[in-house]
């Protein structure tokens, strides 16, 4: 019997610059392959040419026996093979259930989209998750995480044989992983192949029957998970062992960078207070739709709030005013990296200098050599891999993205940073670089909010940790709260409303 | 989270609420208002019918740019679109008041062509609407030079007035075609498959790709459709006159897109609704009509349409906002 | 300027105030004039204007007919977008009961018209060809410049010049397009042409003064001088004859010829006879008469306002409607 | 990974990348190369001023579009606005001579009024600038007729022609006011902080406002300055033919808005460049220019226009799809 998917010397160049160099893998009818790689190593890119998004320089893409004769995702798809793309693709106009079902509509017998029953479907497939989104609302009216949440559902559930899921894990917190696992499982158990892609190491371990690994577009690695362990993946992706994931943090100082006072979004909700300390990493949880995202957008000015105060600083900042807050000395590092970090259609050198541009002009003029020395050394601390300062940014690899998104805000001259998932798609070799410098910039008296669905990331950063549920704060957790052994499980119950108070047990619920 | 809650009496921020909802269609009537106080003769049933027969070509390609705008296209080639169809269809019944039925078949046809030819630049050859429809535009209305040989086709006999001329309970021909229109195109965008799949296409192209819609075949589809509909509104125009004018039909793709736009649509593609589409159009419209009417100076008509049309628009931005926040 | 009681006497039953509509193609120079000359005529007569424009835009004339006579006029005068064209509408009217006059350019339907007032087009274009001939003594190469192809002043004016170029076999016509009336575009025109033929022409024919003066300029860019003969005798062109730039013009006075219209419209409401059709033959304009058109058109024009209305009677009784003295 | 290595002779593979990465400009230099053979009047000195003359009031008003598209807007209204400044322009002048530079001012200071309206309808009331400069673009034409009284300003004085008509170094001035007008915006484009913003803003604006760019004020200052330029162009436009008239200008957004696109603009802003812009330009005028030289009919220029502009971008998109693959 064929394989459900083999790719046959995959070989992919752009300008030039070979991405993938004669990648050869098989993949059995329900098991899952791991595909793992560091930024850029070409993992999307082999995706998007199994999906027929691209076309191989050479090589072969075989479906269950039949080859995927030319590059068009309509026939990858009647071969069945679905995607979860890392680069979500909503339709932000149309609400959830026709995002869900567009392509496969259901119709009365008349032949009239029956809107009732795409409905009550599109409630089903989601309620797998947990998480009760109306599918009658707008798509792009939800946070990236349920976007997630929502393209997953729509690759799983409309029967592809073969599934490429491209880091479908990225923005989401724990207890939806684990839903996503119990979904890939069941597929599994129904026959689907599928190829997985995951920065989160612990995932590995979880799901892979097989472990693929790529880097610099070749093949380095190709064996069962059971004979391979976690040391020789990491070694085989980055050609070294791991240091330390997180360093160890300096105390912070006593005077107060950032007040934030009764902060709400609508007239007549509860607000949100809390201080930050220059030198302090705040770190603030929850679980999907907790409001944490937009707590750090009405907070920076990009999403109108009704009432509260900012206070940067000692000195108050007008709401909804973006330009006031970085004229304050404050900066947002956004979730969506797409969506508000990046101008794609520009370079990684524009991207990169826009922020702090008036540091590299003389009267509007721009000072050349200083700018690309500038981002240079920027780019360098994370590590970007990139053609190089002119390589337009919508071509750069999902992790690279975010960590240009972030490099260009890792600088001294901020007062307060708010980092909303910093590291999301970073490999793990990057992500312990950028823990050093968040590190760094908090000992020379910045002030952090760190927003993160990692739980290990928040607890081993933070200096003190909010949880947020509905948008109001249900607890805080210090540092000594955060060295507990169940503190991963105290803030799941606080996320979810079982517990109340912090600090002694659960016993509460 | 519910919003049905209270079925009570219009509470004022209910009655608040429903305005800003509507603001466009508050304006709309604002506007009407206005009019049938300064007017006796605006709120009739005569004026009403000049209003939706003066409406009726222009609905026609108003409904074709809609469903071009949604997938993030534009059509400048409607206006001329219209010139040949009714050059075709004047060309055809000269002489032979027989063929009209031939005649209104060749121009519909006339129109579908041209669409296609959009349509294959767009979805094959990637060319930018825009440009592709600008080219269409531009050769459009040579041809419909061509045809007349550089001058209109006159003479034509008193039959080929019929097609527009008919009145059909009460009301004339082609406001029934545009009545029917708007009804099959709403039907169709709200209730079919390939509706969603051009607000698909419109709202993320490649996701649609990958969700397996034919993207091609439906932007081609879409130009085809505006195409044929700029051909039944060019020989509507050219019946309602008798007369087959090479020029026919010239800065209507502005009009009609300015009707798209007011009423909500995104240029970017993958918002807009045919009521909206409606909407915009009687305004255009009410406004053409009620300034005729109080026989303000054509400049001073400029002059006021263009400052309400932008008002209208922003009024409708604001509300929009405040609903949204 | 139309003052008290307007709404309250209405229709020619009432006895009061006579009320006309006017549709009007568009607001050119020439409709400008126009509009200038009803007014004089229409306050010395005590009737109310209507005054519509139809923005080029033959399906807006359409609309407007029929607002007019939905507004119970007593008259309708057309200024038509369009040569042949309005059918339908012009019967809408007759069976209201109210006469139609078209001005300058013709309609369909002509028994359905109550009278016409038309200029001699054909006339006008023999006439420059004639003043260019005998300009180049019988022989040489010219170039023609011609208004928005296909509009009837185009047709008609080609027309004449045509039939003279028969006469006159060695001269030979190098080129001719259009430059829709417009200065601008006629500099552009022309100075391609010269390009193209270097020195090789010898006379520009303009069918109207606008163009010829935009092919003086490119001359002038060029550093040339060749003859260029215009119609219409505008300011510009009356003053280019004045200083020998032009050869000649042909005057078409707006006020002239749309008073004459609405003093038609007066007889006919009134219940006095009038002639089917008025032609307005353009007066020569020769650097020896030059001087009393200047006068008239633009230095003493608010005289010659006063005494058009008196002018206009003793023309329509004459029948040589073009006369200015 | 770096390109430059290779520095052996143009080798065919080189050559063909050469060529696929500039289709444009091979497109152009086919189009001359044709003209040239066909016409030995084309490729002269003289025949190259005519079409840098006839070319620099576009290019104007191209490159302030180029701006507003590349902030993902359009721009409408240039060519009223041409007409208004253009009115104001003559209506200062006339009869006063000495009030040249005056008119000069005023004229740019409505063209910055005008694109002031735009910005902030744009950047303040979130009107979409379709709407929006729509909206200016009926308003402006109207109020150009007001200031003329429906009529063009004639009788200016000779004067007013020094500002098109004077000449540097050989060339006429406009045309010196648009290379450097050129110059200044590609400079602005590509070395400065306002370049960089307009680029951002266009490409994503949620993400340039987050990097702190002031959005409004650079929206408002693309707009601004696409109006001044449009004032420019309207000067030296009635200047060169020292005339006011209200239709100066009508269509020229179109043909502006089709040199950026076709230059490679992208209507979704963020991409797009000057050179482009330039490019696409240069073709237009090119066609133009090399048709008439040719003495090719009206109507089939337009035909041929309207095929070789879809043609030349479906080339162009074709040999960018290869490149990049
Ligand atoms: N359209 C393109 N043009 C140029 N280079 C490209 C393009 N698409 C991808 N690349 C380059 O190809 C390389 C591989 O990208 P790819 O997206 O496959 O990486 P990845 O393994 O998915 O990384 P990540 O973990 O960050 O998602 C990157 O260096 C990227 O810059
Ligand atoms: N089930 C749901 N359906 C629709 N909208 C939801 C749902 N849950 C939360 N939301 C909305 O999501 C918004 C909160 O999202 P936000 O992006 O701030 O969350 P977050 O804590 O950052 O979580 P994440 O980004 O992980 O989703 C609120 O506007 C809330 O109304
Ligand atoms: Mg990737
Ligand atoms: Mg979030």
């Amino acid at each position: 019997m064929p394989s459900a998917l083999e790719v046959r010397g995959l070989a992919k160049s752009f300008g030039g610059v070979p991405v993938l160099r004669g990648v050869s893998f098989a993949v059995r009818a329900g098991t899952l392959t791991v595909l793992a790689g560091e930024n850029g190593a070409g993992k999307s890119t082999l995706m998007k040419i199994v999906t027929g998004q691209l076309a191989p320089d050479q090589g072969e893409v075989w479906v269950q026996g039949e080859r995927l004769s030319q590059a068009d995702p309509r026939a990858a798809r009647a071969l069945g093979v679905g995607i979860v793309p890392q680069e979500l693709a909503p339709y932000p106009d149309l609400t959830v259930y026709e995002n869900l079902f567009v392509g496969r509509e259901l119709r009365t017998r008349a032949g009239l989209l029956d809107r009732r029953r795409m409905i009550a479907e599109a409630r089903r497939m989601l309620a797998v998750f947990d998480v009760d989104i109306d599918p009658r609302v707008r798509m792009g009216r939800l946070s990236v995480a349920l976007t997630q949440l929502v393209e997953i559902a729509k690759a799983t559930t409309w029967g592809a044989k073969v599934l490429l899921l491209d880091e479908p894990t990225s923005a989401i917190p724990d207890r939806e992983v684990a839903r996503l696992h119990a979904v890939v499982r069941k597929l599994k158990d129904q026959g689907v192949a599928m190829v997985y892609t995951t920065h989160r190491m612990a995932e590995i371990e979880e799901l892979a029957d097989h472990v693929v690994v790529l880097r610099d577009g070749q093949l380095v690695l190709d064996e069962p998970a059971s004979q391979t362990t976690e040391q020789s993946i990491v070694r085989a992706m980055i050609g070294r062992d791991l240091d330390a994931l997180f360093p160890t943090v300096a105390p912070p100082q006593d005077e107060v960078a950032l007040e934030v006072r009764d902060l709400a979004l609508e007239r007549n909700a509860p607000g949100v207070t809390f201080n930050v300390r220059r030198g302090e990493i705040l770190g603030i949880g929850g679980l999907v739709g907790a409001g944490r995202t937009e707590l750090l957008e009405a907070l920076f000015g990009i999403r109108r709030s009704a009432r509260g105060e900012v206070v940067v600083a000692g000195k108050p900042v007008r709401r909804n005013a973006p330009a006031e807050s970085i004229r304050a000395g404050v900066a947002l590092v956004p979730e969506d990296r797409k969506g508000a970090g990046l101008v794609l259609s520009r370079s990684v050198l524009d991207n990169g200098s826009l922020p702090h541009l008036s540091s590299f002009t003389t009267i509007g003029w721009i000072r050349s050599r200083r700018r690309r020395g500038a981002v240079k050394a920027a780019t360098e601390r994370v590590a970007l891999r990139s053609r190089g300062m002119d390589q337009l940014a919508g071509t750069l690899s999902g992790g690279n993205q975010q960590k240009l998104v972030l490099a260009r805000w890792l600088t001294h001259d901020t007062k307060v940073l708010l980092l909303d998932e910093p590291t999301r798609g970073v490999d793990v070799g990057a992500r312990g670089e950028i823990y050093r410098i968040i590190r760094d910039l908090a000992a020379a008296g910045l002030a952090v909010v760190l927003v993160s669905s990692d739980m290990p990331e928040l607890i081993g950063l933070s200096h003190r940790a909010l949880v947020l549920r509905g948008g109001q704060v249900a607890g805080e957790l210090s540092r000594a709260d955060l060295d507990r052994e169940d503190v991963q499980e105290v803030m799941f119950r606080l996320a979810s409303g079982q517990q109340t108070t912090a600090g002694e047990g659960g016993a509460a619920a | 989270m519910e919003e049905q809650a209270k079925p009570a009496l219009l509470s004022a921020a209910r009655l608040q609420d429903l305005l800003i909802r509507n603001a466009m269609v508050v304006v709309l009537l604002l506007v009407m208002a206005y009019f049938s106080y300064e007017s006796a003769r605006f709120a009739t049933v005569a004026n009403v019918r000049t209003i939706l027969i003066a409406a009726a070509p222009f609905a026609l390609v108003a409904l074709g740019q809609t469903l071009v705008i949604l997938t993030g296209g534009i059509d400048l080639s409607v206006g001329s679109v219209i010139a040949v169809s009714a050059m075709t269809a004047a060309k055809i019944v000269l002489g032979h008041p027989e063929r009209l039925w031939l005649a209104l078949g060749a121009a519909i046809a006339v129109g579908i062509l041209c669409g296609l030819i959009n349509g294959l630049l767009v979805s094959r050859l990637n060319v930018p609407p825009f440009v592709a429809t600008l080219g269409m535009m531009t050769a459009a209305s040579g041809a419909a030079f061509v045809i007349g040989d550089g001058a209109p086709i006159n003479g034509l006999p008193a039959e080929f007035g019929r097609i527009a001329n008919t009145r059909v309970l009460g009301f004339p021909a082609p406001v029934w075609v545009m009545l029917v229109g708007f009804a099959i195109v709403a039907l169709v965008m709200h209730r079919t498959s390939f509706g969603l799949r051009v607000y698909a296409v419109g709202g993320n192209r490649t996701a649609a790709e990958v969700a397996g819609v034919n993207v091609r075949r439906t932007l081609t589809t879409v130009y085809v459709v505006s195409g044929a509909l700029a051909g039944i509104s060019g020989v509507i125009l050219a019946s309602r006159v008798i007369s087959g004018p090479p020029t026919l039909g010239q800065g209507y793709e502005l009009d009609a897109i300015a009707a798209v736009v007011i009423g909500g649509a995104s240029l970017m593609g993958g918002r807009g609704t045919v009521w909206g589409t409606a909407l915009g159009l009687l305004l255009i419209q009410t406004l053409n009509n009620g300034l005729d009417l109080l026989v303000v100076p054509a400049y001073w008509q400029q002059v006021i349409k263009g400052v309400l049309i932008a008002a209208a628009v922003a009024v409708d931005m604001w509300a929009t906002k405040r609903r949204s926040t | 300027a139309c003052g008290a009681g307007d709404e309250t006497a209405r229709g020619a039953d009432g006895g009061g105030k006579i009320r006309v509509g006017v549709t009007v193609y568009d607001m050119s120079s020439f409709i400008t004039q126009g509009q200038e000359g009803m007014r004089a005529y229409a306050k010395a007569n005590d009737i109310e204007l209507l005054w519509n424009s139809a923005g080029g835009d033959v399906a807006t004339q359409a609309n407007q007919v029929e607002q007019l006579i939905n507004q119970g006029v007593d008259a309708i005068i057309i200024v038509p977008v369009q040569a042949d064209s309005l059918g339908p509408q012009i019967q809408m009217a007759k069976d209201a009961g109210i006469p139609v006059i078209a001005v300058n350019t013709t309609l369909s339907n002509e028994e359905g018209l109550a009278s016409a007032v038309l200029p001699d087009d054909v006339a006008a274009g023999r006439q420059e060809m004639e003043m260019m001939a005998k300009e180049l003594g019988g022989k040489g190469n010219i170039v023609i410049l011609q208004g928005p192809l296909g509009s009837s002043p185009e047709l008609d004016r080609t027309k004449g010049i045509e039939e003279v170029l028969k006469k006159y076999p060695d001269i030979k016509v190098l080129a001719k397009d259009t430059a829709n009336w417009k200065r601008d575009e006629a500099v552009n025109k022309v100075k391609n042409w010269l390009s193209s033929f270097g020195d090789d022409i010898d006379g520009i024919v303009s069918e109207n003064d606008d163009m010829g003066l935009g092919a003086l300029q490119a001359l002038q860019e060029a550093g040339k001088k060749i003859p260029i003969v215009g119609i219409d005798g505008i300011e510009d062109g009356l003053r280019a004859v004045q200083r020998g730039d032009f050869i000649g013009s042909s005057l078409q006075h707006g006020r002239v010829e749309l008073a004459a219209g609405l003093a038609v419209a007066k007889r006919i409401v009134e219940g006095k006879p009038v002639e089917k059709k008025y032609t307005y033959v353009m007066p020569p304009i020769t650097p020896d008469n030059v001087e009393q058109y200047l006068k008239n058109v633009v230095t003493e024009k608010d005289a010659f306002l006063e005494r058009l209305p008196e002018l206009i009677e003793r023309n329509l009784e004459s029948g040589d409607i073009a006369n200015e003295q």
